[in-house]
């Protein structure tokens, strides 16, 4: 047991410090803190400096790291892609734009497309000079993903496509799109959906930010308007989507991210400057929040050591499983009691913004939390992954099953 | 055994909600006015509504032209304000300014801002915090010196629209005083405060010699603001219980309408259960309101304990329901269309407005060995 | 607003409370400290000691209360058994054993007997000269209760039955036990059951005390081989025992018992003499355990205030209502919580028996609690009942409609 | 990275299930055989087995006839022996005993007793409790006079079978030291002492002028201790995650075999979520404690921050793991038959054996403290 690299992987590492060291300032602030600007960063602006990021991490050979060689990657372990990542996260380093181009639709594109697909889209996305965004999640198709309605309706060698995606990351800014659509209603749920991918500027997609809970704006809705795709343009068979689908959404999990928003280091220093219940000692200096303190402290302990443990599988060369939807859990649950405490340890100020950095972060983080616990599977949704795929309980009954999609009930 | 409001209250609770049905929207009307548009509350007529039905009097004696019913009746008004999440400064002039001076003034004090209080006219504001933190007598700074007023109090709910507050300073002996200050004279500068819920008025009061009255004798402060919160916590009580009610009423009609899997999310067990949850923390709430409200209507030394457990269990009730709704509607609950964030915001809210859960709670222990004691 | 009984209700306290002045001593310790010795004591004495207590209550009229006057009982509202209850609870007061006979077996004969049946034996039982248990859970057959196998095969006249009850309280002392059984093992789950009473003393039956996990004897197996019941003692028709049990289970929530085992007041007596975690103050003076405190007392206080809220739905002749269910939920979970603070609270020592009083109870109370989450419905079992009879929420899929009991899937 | 045992522990840890297979019902043999029947553990030939396999040695160097590998064997172990209730005096003699001996004591002393436990030959203890409240440098009271121990100790885990004690006393200093004490001499007497869990020993040590071997530097004796708790801690951790494994094991085992309402339970999702909760606390201790484990095998200073969070985690999941593997087992999970209440008496036991589950949330903040200053 050690936290050290094999020899190859320090090597790798060195070199990515040298790529990075060379290439990005470092980081200045904690990582926590800038959250909740990430996405209003994403402006032209700050889309030219990651396009041109990207082409120099490109050209370095440190992007599609598990790539086979010939889609530009370097065909390493997925290990190799996290300690990529580690370094990366030390530096000023704008990548944000590309995850899920990079992480979900292009290793969608490889495993389905045909050979001038490969050819014609892989190298630009890799080299970011295009940017791709994942078309799947519908309102009324959320936790249960394969119940999406938007239509593709075939028509000569063109579909046509008409319905709405919802919480679409980077819609507006994006060329591609991967799209998940339903091309036969009469089919059972699963069997009636079809892979496609589409230029986002095509006529009749029109995309909206969507106006959020905490009052910011980080995802798209999108709507099609009898949007022509060429059925060239269809990723595996008709009515095969939604396995092409799962080999998506099986890329997220090597995706998941870090634990947003404030956590128990930034709950310790605030508290060292605040005061306890009885209006006279250090908050730090009482009981009850100690306890609680420590509990924050061993289930963020908890996330990141199991991140260890899942790099550890990684490095053997394992491939990353549900188990990771704990983290996930664990985060959105922990960042909504300490934002929560942070508010009550202020007593009647607690609630006012504009008082000083790190409250305004509790109160936007208060806000934004309910959010990570739904956003990406919902704990509901995760549980019900660990129950099932990890500790092999029964599926819950299916209401759904053996009924046509059109005939299914949905309440309206 | 009664254990439960009359009939005269329930249909007053019934008056009420009917009367309100056109004011459904007023606190999405207040949230995208921005901040300080609960004045679009005062505007939209809700609190005209309250003057004219008599809720704004509805505890205030007859001859200082209120309504002279009870404390039972402001128990129903608060949860029908709270269910609708009424923009309007309804806690802080009937609870905490009306109800103080009710405890404490002179009878002529009593006459000029009752009457005022009971026809609309006068909103008032009850300002103790001085800045992040428990408010605690040692940490009071605003001073009483030659009948002025000094010093700053922040954040003072609904001090933005107020026109008297009844302020917690030290006086010349050094022993704190509830004084009252009107608003409205030179010596009094305002700031308006952004928070968590913009549907509701906060401001930071500043005092550079205002004329202010004394309010009870003098040394009396810091009890006179103790037993003002306990009054305030028994009323704001339901209030949060009301949020909480209209969350658990939402998440249920959501879930019952909202399919997933071929079936409404509400048989699934995750979410009935979680909804049960809900239940079963507002029931909690509603039974603790209730004693509150029956100690409060008593206005004996149960109070405290009584007050403490209803304030404690209602902002548990709420801000779980806040939460767990959300959860419940999903990505449509993480939206700005969607009311539920507005119930986030203002379960925090009540939550430290008058003192923190932990604070609340502490002050119950106290309680606790008191009653022990004596 | 008032905690005060109505005219009525306060003549019949004053009666009630001459009455037990007149008849039992009283009580002499805190409820809760009794109550692991409850039913250990149900011995011989203890019997004969009940069985001359309930004459006595049945002569002076206040036994079946609410029960008409044709069946010995005095026709009042609810609340006047609530009433009696509260003032019985002051005293020594040992009527226990007939709980279960009085509450919910006889007024099950009281509805479904023929009238010789209730001649018989309705007022032996209201004078506790005879005893009745309740035979309906077995051990396949615990929340899903309709599950149940016991098999009564029609024998021209008679019923031969077999099978095993489980959980049964006072079966060994029990003159007569209310039977539900399977007779048509071809019919849906709930259209099969027939309902009958019998002879405790019946060939065949014999009762077994079970093992508690807490290492106490309260309940007992029951085991029928080839016991022969008289048709004559069927209630309902056959087919009917869902209906019947049903009348039966309504019953039983007027007879919720109050908070067992200790509470908060016994942990903040308790915590006045112990330590906090510092090893310096009082455990009584510490934040964290004072902020657990104010919740222990927040949900006591719910339970007990709620109990107020469903008498005063009494005292207006409502029907007690599926949302006493949150009456055990909350006091089992905090029974759980309170013991297992108070076993840590005395750190290394905690786990150590024969201390003191107080310090025994905590710990038998703590093995005892897991109990109390599941007897008589669990936490799963009451928060769908919350879900779907107060919150009008969906029911389960049923796995079990349509199918015959005896095709349905058992695991086995 | 490699956060993970290797292959060679990996290997230890399926000969250790493997060769533990026949102990399986040793823990209810004790069970029913009554308070201080652990023995029946060493009767049994559990004891024996461990001695022959070389675990009670697994980390005394071979010169003092151990087998010389490191703390992680043990981790893996300690897993083993927690998931089958092991009514067995491992803890107390290879955790607490060994491992502080070969923290401070001489070599002669080392020679001497390591030797005997690697061969089985002895069983071991650590003693600091007094009586009921947190274990604090003030409360010691027993006092090593002219190289005479004198007071009580209590309850000390297996203090009813073990041929020595390691006892955190006073010296004549009035400085703290732990103090070895052969407890089969003159001037020691036991008394046995019932605990929630009957299938592991515990006793109250009385010692009245026993001889008695001081371990360290005068007054190094709370520190000493305190740093046994963190190795012992690091190493319980494991034990009580294998009782938490085992119990989820048992729960996800019921609930797929048991029906009720024409369906495996394990396919309600509240039971299902329920036994993801135990899920997702068991990962979180299992990180914990693999961090503990390594902190441990480095002896660095990361060891007491990352044994308190090993053991908040484990307790944490132990308790929780237990208590709701009795409900999901409902009725059948309350009788003594089944081993659901071993579980649960096993979890408490463990959670406060060498602290409370408060005691080490506070060690933990103490040591973030330390680690934002250093």
């Amino acid at each position: 047991m050690d936290f050290n690299d094999t020899p190859e992987e320090a090597a790798f590492r060195t070199q990515a410090q040298a790529f990075l060291a060379a290439t990005c300032s470092p980081k200045a602030a904690r990582k926590s803190a800038e959250r909740p600007a990430r996405m209003e960063e994403a402006q032209a602006s700050y889309l030219a400096r990651a396009k041109a990021y990207q082409a120099k991490k490109a050209d370095a050979g440190f992007a599609g790291l598990t790539w086979a060689p010939e889609h530009g990657g370097r065909g390493l372990a997925p290990i190799f892609s996290v300690i990529f990542g580690q370094e990366e996260a030390r530096f000023d380093a704008p990548g944000a734009p590309f995850t899920i181009g990079l992480g979900m639709c292009l290793p969608t594109v490889i495993a389905f497309g045909a050979q001038p697909h490969k050819e014609r889209y892989v190298r630009p996305a890799l080299r970011g000079e295009e940017i791709w965004c994942q078309l799947f999640s519908e309102p009324a198709a959320g936790s249960d993903v394969a119940g999406i309605k938007t239509r593709a309706v075939r028509d000569g060698d063109n579909w046509r496509v008409s319905g709405q995606k919802v919480w679409t990351s980077g819609a507006h800014y994006s060329d591609f799109g991967l799209l998940l659509a339903r091309t036969d209603p009469g089919a059972h749920k699963h069997k009636g959906l079809t892979m496609f991918f589409l230029d986002m500027r095509s006529k009749g997609v029109e995309a909206r930010p969507i106006h959020q809970a905490s009052g910011e704006s980080e995802f798209n809705e999108v709507f099609f308007d009898d949007v022509v795709i060429p059925d060239a343009q269809r990723l595996g068979d008709i009515g095969q989507g939604w396995s092409v689908a799962l080999v998506t959404l099986m890329n997220e999990r090597l995706a998941v991210g870090g634990s947003p928003g404030p956590d128990y280091q930034d709950m310790m220093a605030f508290a060292a400057g605040a005061l306890a219940a009885d209006g006279k000692t250090s908050l730090l200096a009482d009981s009850a929040f100690r306890q609680s303190l420590a509990d924050w402290y061993v289930s963020a302990e908890g996330y990141k050591l199991g991140r260890f443990r899942t790099m550890t599988a990684l490095s053997r060369g394992q491939a990353p499983g549900p188990e990771a939807s704990i983290g996930k859990i664990l985060n959105a649950n922990r960042l909504q009691e300490i934002t929560s405490a942070a508010i009550d340890a202020q007593d009647h100020y607690g609630v006012v913004m504009g008082q000083s950095a790190a409250s305004d972060l509790f109160l936007r983080s208060y806000l934004w939390a309910p959010g990570l616990r739904i956003a990406g599977g919902t704990d509901e949704i995760l549980k019900n992954i660990i129950a099932e795929r990890v500790l092999g309980l029964p599926a819950d009954p299916r209401a759904d099953k053996g009924i046509a999609f059109k005939d299914l009930p949905t309440g309206a | 055994m009664n254990f439960d409001f009359s009939e005269d209250q329930r249909q007053l609770r019934d008056t009420a909600r009917r009367a309100l049905v056109p004011f459904a929207g007023a606190a999405r009307e207040a949230l995208e006015g921005g901040p300080g548009s609960e004045l679009g509350g005062l505007g939209s007529g809700m609190w005209s509504l309250a003057g004219e039905m008599g809720w704004l009097g509805a505890a205030i004696p007859e001859r200082f032209g209120g309504v002279g019913l009870g404390r039972l009746e402001l128990c129903v008004l608060a949860e029908e304000f709270g269910r609708i999440l009424a923009p309007i400064p309804f806690s802080s002039t009937v609870y905490a300014f009306a109800e103080t001076l009710m405890a404490c003034a002179d009878e002529a004090t009593q006459a000029h801002w009752l009457a005022q209080v009971a026809a609309g006219k006068a909103i008032g504001c009850l300002a103790a915090s001085e800045g992040a933190g428990t408010v605690s007598p040692g940490r009071i700074e605003a001073a009483l010196r030659g009948g002025k007023l000094y010093g700053s109090k922040t954040p003072v709910a609904d001090g933005d629209s107020a026109h008297a507050a009844i302020v917690l300073a030290k006086d010349e002996s050094g022993g704190l005083r509830l004084v009252l200050v009107a608003l409205s004279q030179a010596g009094v500068s305002r700031k308006v405060l952004e928070t968590l819920d913009p549907t509701r008025g906060h401001a930071e009061l500043s005092f550079d010699g205002a004329a202010a009255t004394p309010l009870g004798a003098p040394g009396s402060g810091w009890g006179e603001y103790e037993r003002a919160c306990d009054r305030v916590a028994a009323l704001l009580a339901f209030e949060q219980l009301g949020g909480a009610q209209a969350c658990l009423d939402m998440a249920v009609g959501y879930a019952k309408s909202r399919y997933a899997f071929g079936r409404p999310i509400g048989s699934f067990q995750a979410i009935k259960h979680k909804l049960a949850d809900m239940y079963v923390a507002i029931e909690v709430a509603r039974s603790n309101a209730y004693y509150g409200a029956w100690a409060l209507e008593q206005g004996g030394r149960e109070l405290a304990q009584a007050a403490a457990a209803a304030r404690v269990a209602a902002s548990e009730a709420f801000t779980l329901a806040a939460k767990e709704n959300v959860q419940t509607h999903g990505g449509m609950g993480f939206t700005w269309a969607a009311d539920c964030h507005m119930f986030m915001r203002r379960a925090k809210l009540l939550a430290v407005q008058i003192g923190a859960p932990g604070v609340w709670r502490e002050k119950l222990v106290r309680a606790l060995e008191q009653s022990n004691q004596g």
